[in-house]
């Protein structure tokens, strides 16, 4: 990973020097071991400080996606122009990234595309919840993570204090970038089925289904996290703020607008979702909110075909497309379980 | 607020009194009443005087299905100086007392039926239609009698026409038969004439060997690409000698034109009399272009007509109006075994006995057994084969013509061959039409053709001949007939490229591909969808007059359209709310009718001032369907007169 | 000062909620948060912070206000107040515990906002001091004692031991309705209790956001960090979300909205958050059209508007929420340091 | 026509157990002109499709057809109407065998069956036994 | 619960019918007498792709107990292809509701021709029945309005 970050800063460094771009996307270092921010760098000497704050870092807790900055950082100025950013992405990243190509949300000439290889980012709730307390540093070595707190230090098996999200990876391919950092397109680690948690569910009694959501979205607190984070909810005004949609709502009033919110948001993203997970690894309230969206992927891969959302910039999106042929909505009524 | 009574159809079930106390209280309603008959024009007009004495913005009329007097309360509306479109309809007739026989229940449903028209209304806005050019120029799709009609009556008016014919010449089925029912004139004669006006007329331009390949637009500004099959003769040098035809080596392919009586060369024309008198090489048949040995008739062509290398071409044209004018086929007899057709070639359909009969033809008229080419002596001829049926293989409905081309073909047999038996199976014998039922009784009564109440049963080839078995139901028994010569009057069905085109169209079709007509009785000739008209059996069996006769029909319609230099359009468009639009191009690919593009504009939002890309709705293209705001994640998009808010508001007022 | 051998706590719990509604820190889905207590509850008293803050109790998420009932074209106007039953929060931490204050000085103040006065007079706070605090704890630097809370009663766990102290007479009140599930301390147990505290103390010393130098924020400061191009910078991770503002004990900011039941309107508030684009939206615009407006109003806020206008109480209490929730591990502390770090140097 | 009781019940009994709508029937004699064994009867295909629907039972079932027809089913297969004449013919069939036997065609009964048909039991074709034997041994 | 006075449950059901096919299948229901119950109330949209998800989430937080879409036949649509959108957006949105528990007996999507009363009447029969058998929609609802104040 030092390699890399070494990598990725004299690559940025290099084209942010030359003029090629304007501006860098990337991640700073925090307060602690874990709290990377993005950031965007303009000049190659703050891109390359080892400041206490500062300077792109590269490391297990770069899971902030990076992609839908690239909305606002290319956004034209007065007088028209648009700047060009370069941004390191993911290779989930750079789906996104493809789907906001596709939505010309981002054009692609403002964008210098950077993938860089990853092998899963580090989730420092499962590292709490595996006991460690006050936590002082965090280190990767191999497949291991040692962890030094205040008090003790410990070691995990990586598989177990990897993010949800990256436990249920949908591969490391680089979607419309313009070069390649580092690279290895082989999961190395434990990959869990992606639609597993989903079968799980859809496995259950109606009955259980609804405690099981209920239970989850019961929690939620309506801070938009999950939809801010979201690369494809990227509406300027969302339904929900507009106090003109007649669905405008703020916080859940309602046992209704907890589900109401999460239905309405799942179905708008609906054939649009990357599977990014960043709604999930978001959520304050530790909902799995992918299991909403990998609902209708399943559904929609079963249904009309396979389909991944930024794999293929110029593929019409299932719901702006149909066959004659298509299932008919009775196909739900036939599924088993429950009337 | 208005309540109709619509005599007892409504106030029998619904307590009229009870809706209109009810609605008095919703918000924003000033006037409520009712009365015996809203749609009359005595009520009319006090709707205009509540207008204006009370100063209404809007109007709900609690009556029968907006589909039969919205227009009518529209044109009230406006009439009373408000806009049209503040009008709501709450459907408490077919939707409410027709269907409900207990008064309080269909009363408490016509009370929430009607509060949801008052909330929608209360969010209706004044709507002016757009309007659109009209490009004054017809398309017939169709080369048969009906679309030559069609397209002729349309050039008289002075309208540029075209008409595109997917077979080598125009014609049609009406070239193949030889007389007329029911004055017996020679088809060719009285058709013929037509086919050299449509060729001649400076308005008129013919497509022929080429079938529509897309169609785009709406009523008045229709797109078409139109692909000219390659005929592989250049029709600009063609002189028409037929010399290729001649010295065609390829001779062995069945005549279409001649329902597969006689063999043509693969270089062609269906008959002497096509129009265009250019001929065209079957290239599955043709030598040269199966084993790229051959060429004669290049070599032959002074005019240096022939041309291998001639592609398809498409044209793309504009309309204002389309008329589908695809005409019909006998079915296919395959699974009529009963009657022997595919095993005994003494078993034809009708068409091929019009061949026979057709001095043209592949006999010269002579009608003779096409097994040993002798003169019947006993002809049998077999009603409603696949007609009338509701089993697999037929069709349910009547196919209209057979009784008479029947009754005549009958009466020629005899006429000619005074010698003859003939046999007709009838089940019913349906004679509706000017001077029918005589020439079918002349036929009886002159020509002593037996006419037999009754249905074959089976046809059997015996040594040479055929047995033929039926019931005689009249007289009680089962009769054989030793028959030389069986005619069976297969049912019709619509052309199998209609049902292409209806969906290229969006024109609605009925359960046996016939096209459906906007109304069955008051808009017999046009299609649902606008600017689209049917011409001929395309919209249902009929014969020659009745495809005149409607064929004239749709010209007019066609003819009035063209007359307008604008449409006024639907103003229940869609509409895009820029500072809300992200840019997406959901709306633009779910669009049926390519009704939106986006461009770069300056938004003003809330204080940002920024050049976004936003959707942009083209208010003469856009149908209203409504696809788009369903899209739109961020609800940019919203449809005029349905808007969300409204439907919403339906929705609460419903479930409250 | 009582004590309780934290073994029979469950029986304090009984005997607290028999008469009152009684809240504490439950595990659930992976998470604690306060929850009424039930005998089957997941009880987590090792558990810092609550997942949501004690906020939740006094101003709730959403709150009912007022109704409008439609009959006809007659509206009528119904006062259908939550009833301001008794209750007890129980684990309530230093930081929580001090947000109150903040709390208190925006809605007591005139005009008294009398739902969260209601909540106020009903709501016993039982704190319970922290032996234990996490590396993103910065309550120190907002002067909070973390080992000896406020609170109607302070409660602290030393070993085995739950120790128990009225420090308010609601408290005293609380503690006479349960004074029989205790026993008195022992100059021992006040002795461990105190050495408890210093290490506790001593932790926090160590912990790295403890050095965040805040004198150089409040009111004197307002144009100078107002202005400061470090703003620009910090903001550019800001997603917009309100997580920071929900998880927060004290952003108190919230919006009144009327919601159509088909047979009148309800109306209630419910908080909203300066993050948002939608936030104190009016007819002309929003008065704060950038997400760097937005991100600076909601730290210049808690560090210098509010201090300024309640006699330097800052309205942050550094409970570490945000620093520990926030989706792009933005938050007030990186803020403090960057602004201190940067304008001086 | 005044219509027994009875007959109209029969009636509706036979058109329910053959399966046939004997109102879809055009009239148009296709089931007799397929008829291969028209000449034995004495009341034609058509004719069962036309007395049931008028509830003239018994003519029916007092006819020699029942026992004439071959359970060829070319009326069914030739009708252009979907009837099935031949299902009518043998329901009325099997209503004369059901009071005979009773309530069950049993192997056992099979002779006395045929002895108390008398004349008649030479004429029934084997097929027929076969089949009234299948529907009533079900 | 909305009961009438024989103590039969009254469901709410919402249907939405396209202008161009199932509203005129409605309507031709009507003009054939074909009876239907009462607790059925239509809303007509231009065409099925008109529906919205969210009407159908807003009828069942009004109160809604069932809720129903017609549209014209695959291949029939007035707009050529609005229907095959919509019944995407329907297959998929029943999918969801039938995921979260919801029971799926109260969403249907139905096509009808305007030739199709007999089948109109058919469908809202069976529906009703289903929704009724059913009983009042707890799964999906929004307590605030169904209370009688406020």
């Amino acid at each position: 990973m030092q390699r890399i970050r070494g990598m990725m800063r004299d690559r940025a460094a290099e084209m942010l020097r030359s003029g090629s771009v304007s501006k860098v996307l990337g991640w700073e270092k925090g307060e602690f071991a874990y709290d990377e921010t993005p950031a965007i760098f303009t000049s190659a000497d703050e891109l390359c400080s080892d400041n206490e704050l500062g300077g792109l870092v590269y490391d297990g807790f770069s899971s902030a996606m990076l992609s839908k900055y690239l909305i606002n950082a290319t956004k034209k100025d007065k007088e028209g122009k648009a700047p060009k950013a370069l941004v390191f992405l993911k290779p989930c990243d750079s789906y996104s990234f493809a789907h906001l190509l596709k939505e010309r949300k981002v054009e692609r000439e403002n964008v210098y595309a950077v993938g860089v290889e990853c092998r899963g980012m580090l989730d420092i709730e499962k590292i709490r919840l595996k006991g460690a307390k006050s936590i002082k540093s965090v280190e990767e070595s191999g497949d291991s993570v040692n962890v030094s707190s205040f008090t003790k230090d410990y070691t995990f098996p990586r598989g177990e204090v990897l993010l949800e999200k990256c436990v249920t990876c949908k591969g490391l391919d680089f979607k419309y970038c313009d070069e390649v950092i580092g690279g290895g397109n082989e999961i190395n680690w434990n990959r869990l089925d992606r639609f597993a948690g989903v079968e799980m569910i859809e496995e259950m009694t109606p009955e259980e289904r609804f405690n099981f959501w209920r239970g989850e979205l019961s929690r939620c607190i309506r801070c938009n996290a999950c939809r801010n984070a979201c690369p494809v909810c990227s509406c300027n005004k969302c339904v929900f703020d507009n106090t003109d949609s007649g669905v405008q709502s703020k916080a859940n009033a309602d046992s209704f607008e907890e589900n109401m919110f999460h239905i309405i948001r799942a179905f708008h993203v609906a054939g649009r979702c990357t599977d990014c997970g960043e709604c999930s690894r978001v959520c304050p309230r530790n909902i799995p909110l992918q299991l909403l969206n990998r609902k209708f992927i399943k559904d929609i891969d079963a249904l009309y075909g396979e389909y991944q959302a930024g794999e293929d910039i110029e593929q019409k999106s299932p719901l702006t497309d149909y066959q004659f042929g298509d299932a008919e909505p009775s196909v739900i009524y036939k599924r088993g379980g429950g009337v | 607020m208005f309540v109709c009574w619509c005599g007892s159809n409504i106030a029998a079930t619904v307590d009229v009194e009870a809706v209109t106390e009810a609605v008095r209280t919703e918000p924003g309603v000033v006037v409520a009443t009712n009365s015996q008959y809203m749609c009359s024009e005595g009520w009319q007009s006090s709707i205009r005087n509540a207008v204006a004495e009370h100063k209404l913005t809007g109007i709900v009329v609690c009556a029968c299905s907006p589909r039969m007097h919205e227009p009518t309360f529209r044109k009230a509306a406006a009439a009373a100086g408000m806009n049209p479109y503040m009008v709501e309809i709450a459907n408490i007739r077919e939707q409410c007392s027709w269907i409900h026989k207990d008064k309080p229940e269909a009363t408490e449903k016509a009370i929430i039926l009607a509060r949801a028209a008052v909330a929608k209304l209360n969010l209706d806005k004044p709507l002016t239609a757009g309007e659109s050019p009209v490009t004054k120029r017809a398309l017939v799709i169709g080369g048969g009698i009906a679309g030559i009609q069609t397209a002729l009556d349309i050039a008289d008016a002075g309208y540029e026409v075209d008409i595109v014919e997917k077979s080598p010449t125009i014609g049609g089925k009406m070239a193949m038969l030889d007389k007329t029912f029911p004055t017996l004139d020679c088809s060719a004669c009285i058709l013929t004439p037509k086919m050299v006006d449509a060729a001649a007329a400076e308005k008129i331009s013919l497509y022929t060997y080429s079938e529509v390949e897309s169609v785009k637009g709406f009523v008045g500004n229709f797109t078409v690409e139109i692909r000219k099959h390659a005929r592989s003769v250049n029709s600009e040098l063609c002189t028409g000698c037929g010399v290729c035809m001649e010295k065609c080596p390829s001779k062995k392919t069945k005549s279409e034109f001649n329902q597969g009586l006689s063999n043509r060369s693969a270089i062609y024309i269906p008959f002497a009399q096509a129009i265009p008198n250019v001929p065209v090489i079957d290239r599955e048949a043709c030598i040269k272009f199966q084993t790229g040995k051959c060429g004669v008739c290049e070599k032959v062509c002074t005019a240096k007509a022939v041309d291998y290398e001639q592609q398809d071409e498409i044209v793309t044209k504009q309309y204002g109006a389309i008329v589908a004018a695809t005409g019909f086929n006998p079915i296919k007899l395959d699974n009529f075994d009963e009657f022997a057709y595919s095993q005994s070639p003494d078993v034809i359909t009708s068409l091929e006995f019009e061949r026979l009969c057709n001095a043209a033809g592949p006999t010269k008229g002579h009608v003779v057994r096409p097994s040993d080419h002798e003169e019947p002596k006993t002809i049998v001829f077999v009603q409603c084969v696949g007609s009338r049926s509701t089993v697999d293989c037929g069709k349910t409905y009547c196919s209209k013509i057979c009784c008479m081309y029947t009754a005549k073909h009958a009466m020629l047999l005899r006429e000619k061959y005074p010698g003859t038996e003939v046999y007709v199976f009838y089940i019913d014998v349906r004679t509706p039409g000017k001077s029918f039922d005589e020439f079918y009784r002349r036929a009886v009564e002159e020509y002593n053709v037996h006419y037999v109440k009754g249905m074959v049963g089976k046809v059997a080839p015996e040594d040479g001949h055929l047995r033929v078995q039926a019931s005689d139901l009249i007289a009680d028994k089962q009769i054989i007939i030793d028959a030389d010569l069986v005619v069976l009057a297969p049912a019709i069905e619509p052309d199998p490229s209609a049902r292409a085109l209806g969906t290229m169209l969006t024109a609605s079709m009925d359960t046996n591909d016939f096209f459906t007509e906007a109304h069955p009785k008051l808009r017999p000739v046009e299609s649902p969808t606008a600017g689209i008209f049917l011409s001929g059996v395309c919209q249902g069996p009929k014969d020659i007059p009745d495809t005149v006769a409607q064929a004239g029909a749709a010209a007019s319609k066609v003819i009035g359209l063209l007359s307008k230099d604008k449409l006024i359009g639907n103003p229940c468009v869609a509409e895009c709310n820029e500072p809300l639009c992200n840019g997406c191009s959901a709306c633009e690919l779910v669009c049926p009718y390519g009704a939106i593009t986006y461009e770069e504009k300056p938004v003003f939002d809330h204080g940002v001032r920024e050049t976004r890309r936003v959707a942009s709705v083209n208010e003469a293209l856009c149908q209203g369907c409504g696809a788009c705001t369903v899209t739109c994640p961020s609800g940019a998009m919203d449809l005029k007169g349905f808007t969300n808010l409204q439907i919403m508001a339906e929705v609460d007022a419903i479930c409250r | 000062m009582l004590k309780l051998s934290i073994s029979k706590t469950g029986e304090l719990f009984a005997e607290l909620s028999a008469a009152r509604a009684l809240y504490l820190p439950v595990e659930g889905g992976g998470q604690t948060t306060f929850s009424r207590y039930t005998p089957e509850a997941d009880v987590r008293l090792d558990v810092l912070n609550t997942a949501r803050s004690v906020k939740d109790f006094f101003l709730p998420q959403t709150e009912d206000i007022v109704a409008f009932k439609r009959a006809g074209k007659k509206i009528s106007i119904i006062e259908d107040r939550a009833s301001d039953e008794p209750f007890a929060v129980f684990g309530v931490r230093a930081c929580d515990a001090r947000s109150l204050d903040v709390m208190d000085r925006v809605f007591l103040s005139d005009p008294v906002d009398t739902f969260y006065k209601g909540r106020r007079e009903n709501g016993v706070v039982i704190s319970l001091a922290c032996s234990e605090p996490a590396e993103t704890c910065f309550c120190g630097v907002f002067g909070i004692d973390s080992a000896e809370p406020q609170g109607d009663v302070v409660a602290s766990i030393v070993g085995d031991t739950l120790c128990w102290e009225a420090k308010t007479p609601a408290g005293e009140k609380l503690t006479e309705t349960v004074k029989d599930v205790f026993s008195p301390a022992s100059a021992e147990d006040e002795a461990a209790a105190e050495a408890q505290k210093k290490t506790t103390r001593e932790i926090m010393r160590q912990l790295p956001l403890a050095g965040l130098k805040i004198d150089n924020w409040g009111s004197d400061e307002l144009l100078e960090k107002f202005n400061s191009p470090i703003w620009g910078k910090l903001y550019q991770g800001c997603i917009g979300c309100g997580t920071c503002t929900y998880v927060c004990p004290t952003c108190q900011c919230y919006d009144i909205q009327d919601f159509d039941t088909g047979h009148g309107v309800k109306r209630f508030r419910c908080w909203d958050s300066c993050m948002y684009s939608d936030f104190t939206l009016m007819a002309h615009g929003n008065p704060r059209t950038s997400q760097l407006e937005r991100f600076r109003q909601r730290f210049m806020h808690k560090l210098v508007y509010f201090p300024a206008n309640n006699d330097g109480m800052f309205s942050c209490v550094g409970c570490g929420r945000c620093v520990a929730k926030c989706p792009i591990s933005m938050n007030i502390a990186k803020v403090i340091r960057a602004l201190e770090v940067r304008t001086n140097g | 026509m005044p219509v027994h009781v009875d007959e109209k019940k029969w009636a509706a009994d036979i058109t329910l157990s053959s399966g046939a709508n004997v109102k879809k029937c055009m009239k148009c004699g296709k089931c007799s002109g397929a008829c291969p064994n028209y000449a034995e009867m004495d009341i034609h295909p058509h004719k069962f499709v036309s007395m049931i629907n008028d509830c003239d039972v018994s003519a029916l079932l007092a006819s020699k057809s029942i026992w004439k027809c071959l359970s060829c089913f070319a009326c069914v297969e030739r009708c252009p109407r979907d009837v099935k004449p031949a299902n009518i013919i043998e329901a009325v069939r099997t209503r004369v065998l059901a009071p005979q036997g009773q309530n069950r065609l049993t192997p056992e009964g099979l002779p006395k069956f045929i002895k108390d048909l008398g004349e008649d039991a030479e004429k029934i074709p084997q097929q027929l036994l076969a089949s009234a034997f299948r529907k009533y041994s079900r | 619960m909305p009961i009438d006075e024989k103590g039969t449950f009254r469901p709410k059901i919402v249907a939405f019918c396209c202008n161009w096919c199932s509203y005129a299948g409605a309507d031709l229901a009507g003009s054939s007498r074909l009876n239907y119950p009462a607790d059925i109330k239509i809303i007509r949209v231009p065409c099925s792709c008109r529906v919205n998800p969210l009407f159908m989430l807003r009828a069942f937080q009004r109160g809604a107990d069932g809720v129903i879409m017609c549209g014209c036949h695959p291949g029939d649509c007035h707009y050529t292809s609005g229907n095959y959108f919509a019944r995407r957006r329907m297959t998929l949105l029943f999918g969801m509701l039938d995921y979260l528990g919801i029971e799926k007996g109260r969403t249907r999507v139905e096509w009808v021709s305007a030739a199709e009363g007999q089948k109109f009447a058919g469908t809202m029969n069976q529906f009703a029945e289903t929704v009724k058998s059913l009983g009042e929609c707890r799964r999906i609802e929004d307590l605030r309005c169904k209370e009688s104040v406020g």
